[in-house]
């Protein structure tokens, strides 16, 4: 079994690193979408200290989530997923190891670079560490529930921007609580609850989801 | 009763506006609704007819055309 | 081994087929034939188990393939119209991916030595993207070079081959029905087989033809 | 044991669920036509004035029922689904295809009554409060299955992913609805409070009761009727339908 | 020379009508993504009219920005895309055909949407009407701007993401000029000359931009 | 009228061939041949203008293609590997669009007719995403019933297709022969074009053998 899930991931990292573009360009999209922000609402760092949580955890969601229509679509077109699908392990564990793949190449980027960029937004020590922490506990739940939309929507034309219309409403704890950690820091309470919910979302995104994940791609494939 | 007259009741003391806003946006659409239910359904039921219709004539026709095979 | 007992296939409005039955035994290959649209890829993805039949049953080893599941899926290797490969992944690294997401043992040596025999030494280490039509569906076609599972599935698979390409596959398949295998094969372009009991099958305008005289 | 599983799948096949439903329907309209207007009589003819809102808080006669049937839609949608995933029933499907257009239309409706209540009392057509934002979601989620169920043209695949995602969808709901609550009682304290619902006289209650029950009716009502043309499209090549059909030519 | 634009744009209409959920869905990512920031910041209502341009225009800027990687990549992927440049007539035009079809499908739903959502965020109505406007010259700068990215990125795996990342620094204008022009209106100030900028900017994005595109769509081509 | 002179192609670092020149008249067809990989779809690519070629010059009735842009792309009608059809739209409205896309007149009825004449007349209302991979060909093939451009450029029209529908689209380029059009056609499957001058080429490893010699 953790053979399976270590030859899906690698098999999924390598086409990441082959692609280049990917890891950095998720990583540039969130740089840019974060630095957008200032240029739409004017430069006054008190008023950017206070959106910095609420704006960097959008960005980190709107980052992974542009790279969910392609978590299944490319093995869908070529007939890879098929043979996933004929392969005599359960569809759920490959689900899974993609989601794990998924996460390492458009999460953990995010969690890395969070800080560098909490600093533009002038944010203290102690909420930059719980920023990171926050988007380390958050985005594996962002990849399982995403990848329930982007099977729900494989084969079914015009599925990216339907995607996120299915997958954004599902996010909205997760931001929640995301940014609520950061925002508890920076105002003077204690991250902790936040942070053990979100930890919940994530064990419940990664455990739980693959399950309905698998579900929606053996329909898809009918 | 509770209401003096029919300006009284249209004022809904100042408020009429949201109130008669809310009762005729969900009066509008509660009748919208089977109404362009009623309306599917008919162009739907008209629609099937004509395709059986089609297919009967078309049946017949080949029936027509070579009599000895069986309709399949 | 194979049985498939009165199947049924409806697409859309359309009945495909019905009252499809028929039986393989190690040894033996079916080949299914019928035009172009007469439902040859729906049976054999039905086969596979990928889409449920609408009525009839098919047994493996006496079992149906819906309770076997794993089990059955583990014994069998299909190709489709689709290559299954990634286009910016080297011949080789697909092939063994593969082997690998398929619980197979398959080292490098073996790899290399399977494209060889298509024809791609000179382009194991170029991405698939930069290869030809037809080198794309002989890197495809690589994985049944070393493979020992007993029932292959191959949904046309002689399509853009060269002729001596096209001859390979044959000599494949039919060392696999030596060893005691099952195949099912469509094909629109003859090549023949050089080995094994080869029965045939007809769907479609054709066929109906066939069973109301 | 086996008689009534055989007998709860006839009720679920859609030849003997289509006259039944056709039979029962005109019953709906008429009980949602008598519940609707005692509701509407005593709300907006004999409830008293309130002591804060003044005439204003009788868009809650709208308001409650409105969104209570939003909440509720979603519950059988998704009960509807899982029966569906379970037994593989024709019916099953249908049903929540049905449901969800209605569910939608009331979560609309609760939001813009909201809307329109929220203007006078609190002075801006929309706040970001707890409840009212998880009603939003619940907009999206119902739009999102309305959508996702029109991508797909085969039915079948249609009604599995629907499934799917009412499934996944009612099981985040709940967690929506605490993220949120709880987002907002953080930030900032109960500026605007509508935990506590003002002490409400009783023929309030009882107008509110009657509104609710004529939305239930008027729910069912609509819900049967268009499951009815549903199955008629779907079931089109079947000859039960044809049959049906012709009767009436 | 019309007939062409034409025949181009009521294809490409009737591709997007045909998988509906295209327009539907562009319109509510732009919705959902306007009302994840309040979940975000949080829900004071001064702080949210402040951000609201801000918010807005860079939900608008994505929205339009998230149907780009399909503007070729369908036409790319079964071949219809060769089949164009070997069309007798210039490929600049045909890629006008296409914006302009982009813009139907993907800006001009932002436009009408937009009022509804300043509401959200309490604008006053004329506040509202420049946003409305600014929408209305600023997305088919987006489009024309836009396509740009798109050829430029296509045939190139992971391109999606990288799409976004050439594309969103040579939005930024309009995004300044656009957020711009609603803010002045907020704080008193005319927001002609807002206005007329962005004007200019979208007659370059629209006229110009085919050209350039049709360049890179030959290079992807070779 | 087509007169290719001293082609040569280079693909990453490989040379595919190099040398090659031909010339082809009204009513002539070019049969090119050649192992998978051979380069005979870069040379078609190259031959339509869409890959620059690294030496020698391509020339339509006497001046360069480059030179001639649209004038030339006027007269050609290229087929490829892909299909260009839209899974989304039906066979019908591909037709149609790609007609006026390329500017031709095609009405209703004869684009009906076309379709009817692949064997797709029952399927002309249906999505192409639901159609079989051979009926997807089919689609794309349907163009060339009512084409009337000079110079047809076919990769492997064959594929997928079943043997009736084959002989069919040999028969549309036998008229079209006869009607003095050019074809250029590779294919690995040899179906006979019934009317017209075939000449054939080779490219690759054979050729070279073959000019060695
Ligand atoms: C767009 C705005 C609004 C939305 C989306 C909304 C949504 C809802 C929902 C979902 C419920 C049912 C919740 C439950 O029973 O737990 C509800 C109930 C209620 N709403 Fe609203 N609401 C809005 C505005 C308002 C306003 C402005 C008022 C009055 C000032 C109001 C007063 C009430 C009352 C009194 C109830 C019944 C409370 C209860 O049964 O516990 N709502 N609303
Ligand atoms: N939704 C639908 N409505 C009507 N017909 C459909 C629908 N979906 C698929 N079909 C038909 O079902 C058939 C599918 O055939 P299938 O792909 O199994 O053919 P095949 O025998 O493999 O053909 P080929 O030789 O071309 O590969 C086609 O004739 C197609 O037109
Ligand atoms: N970057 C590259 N480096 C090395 N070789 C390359 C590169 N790109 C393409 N090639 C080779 O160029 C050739 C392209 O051949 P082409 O597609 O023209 O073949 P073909 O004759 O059409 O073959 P088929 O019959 O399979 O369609 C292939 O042999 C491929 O391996
Ligand atoms: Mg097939
Ligand atoms: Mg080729």
């Amino acid at each position: 079994m953790l053979r399976l899930l270590r030859a899906v991931i690698s098999r999924d990292l390598r086409l990441a690193m082959r692609r280049q573009a990917d890891i950095v360009a998720a990583m540039f999209f969130f740089i840019i979408v974060v630095s957008l922000f200032p240029l739409g609402v004017g430069p006054e760092p008190a008023q950017l200290r206070r959106l910095a949580p609420g704006v960097l955890w959008v960005a980190a969601l709107l980052a992974s989530m542009l790279s969910l229509p392609r978590l299944f679509a490319d093995d869908h077109r070529d007939g890879t997923l098929e043979q996933l699908a004929l392969a005599p392990q359960p569809l759920g564990l490959i689900v899974l190891a993609k989601v794990i793949a998924h996460w390492l190449v458009a999460g953990l980027p995010l969690v890395l670079l969070a800080p560098v960029l909490g600093i533009q937004f002038d944010l203290g020590a102690d909420a930059l560490v719980v920023l990171m922490l926050s988007l380390l506990l958050g985005t594996p739940a962002l990849s399982g529930i995403g990848a329930i939309g982007a099977a729900l929507t494989l084969g079914v034309r015009g599925g990216g921007v339907l995607l996120s219309l299915l997958v954004l409403p599902l996010y909205i704890p997760v931001l929640i609580f995301g940014a609520g950690a950061v925002d508890a820091t920076v105002s003077g309470l204690g991250p902790q609850a936040h942070l053990s919910l979100l930890g919940a979302l994530a064990l419940g995104g990664v455990f739980f989801a693959p399950w309905p994940t698998a579900a929606a791609l053996r329909v898809a494939l009918e | 009763m509770h209401w003096n007259s029919l300006a009284d009741f249209l004022a809904m003391g100042n408020h009429g506006l949201y109130v008669w806003g809310s009762v005729l946006m969900m009066a509008l659409l509660m009748l919208a609704e089977p109404i362009l239910l009623r309306h599917g359904r008919k162009k739907l039921v008209a629609r099937l007819r004509r395709q059986y219709r089609a297919e009967r004539s078309e049946a017949r026709r080949n029936s027509q055309a070579n009599p000895g095979r069986s309709k399949d | 081994m194979l049985e498939a007992s009165n199947l049924e296939c409806v697409r859309g409005e359309r009945r495909l087929f019905a009252g499809v039955s028929f039986r393989l035994e190690g040894g033996e290959m079916l080949y299914l034939q019928g035009q172009n649209g007469s439902g040859k890829t729906s049976l054999l993805r039905m086969l596979c188990g990928l889409t449920p039949a609408v009525s009839g049953e098919i047994r493996w080893r006496g079992e149906a393939i819906g309770k076997l599941g794993e089990e059955f899926r583990s014994e069998l290797c299909y190709l489709g119209h689709q290559n299954a490969i990634k286009e910016e992944l080297t011949p080789l690294e697909n092939l063994l991916s593969a082997a690998r997401m398929a619980q197979e043992s398959l080292d490098e040596d073996a790899a290399l030595d399977a494209l060889d025999r298509v024809g791609l030494s000179g382009r194991a280490d170029l991405a698939c993207r930069y290869l030809s039509q037809g080198q794309k569906r002989r890197a495809a076609l690589a994985r049944l070079v070393h493979e020992k599972r007993a029932l292959w599935i191959l949904d046309e698979p002689y399509v853009a081959l060269d002729p001596a390409a096209g001859k390979f596959v044959a000599s494949l398949v039919g060392a696999h029905l030596q060893r005691g295998g099952l195949a099912l094969l469509t094909t629109h372009q003859a090549v023949a087989i050089p080995a094994g009991t080869v029965r045939e099958l007809s769907l479609g305008a054709d066929a109906a033809a066939h069973r109301r005289s | 044991m086996s008689n009534r599983v055989i007998n709860w799948f006839r009720y679920a096949s859609p030849q003997t669920f289509y006259p039944l439903a056709g039979q029962l329907i005109p019953w709906f309209w008429a009980l949602a036509a008598l519940f609707g207007a005692l509701g509407l009589t005593i709300g907006f003819l004999l409830a008293p004035t309130d002591a804060q809102q003044g005439e204003g808080y009788r868009i809650i006669f709208l308001h409650v029922p409105a969104s209570w049937m939003s909440m509720f839609i979603y519950l059988v949608m998704a009960f509807w689904a899982a029966t569906g995933l379970a037994f593989n029933t024709r019916l099953s499907g249908m049903m929540a295809s049905a449901l969800a257009p209605t569910g939608a239309l009331f979560a609309f409706l609760s939001l813009w009554t909201g809307a329109l209540w929220g203007k006078p009392m609190w002075g801006a057509w929309w706040v970001w409060d707890a409840r009212l934002t998880s009603e939003l979601i619940l907009l999206f989620l119902y739009i999102g299955f309305i959508a996702l169920q029109a991508a797909i043209d085969d039915p079948r695949r249609a009604d599995k992913a629907g499934a799917i995602l009412a499934l996944v969808g009612v099981v985040n709901i709940p967690i929506i609805y605490f993220s949120v609550k709880w987002w907002n009682t953080l930030h900032q304290g109960a500026s605007v409070s509508l935990t506590k619902a003002p002490s409400m006289a009783a023929m309030m209650l009882w107008g509110m009761l009657f509104c609710a029950l004529a939305c239930w009716m008027y729910s069912i009502a609509v819900a049967l009727t268009r499951v009815r043309t549903i199955m008629l499209e779907r079931e089109r090549h079947t000859d039960w339908v044809r049959a049906l059909l012709a009767d009436k030519e």
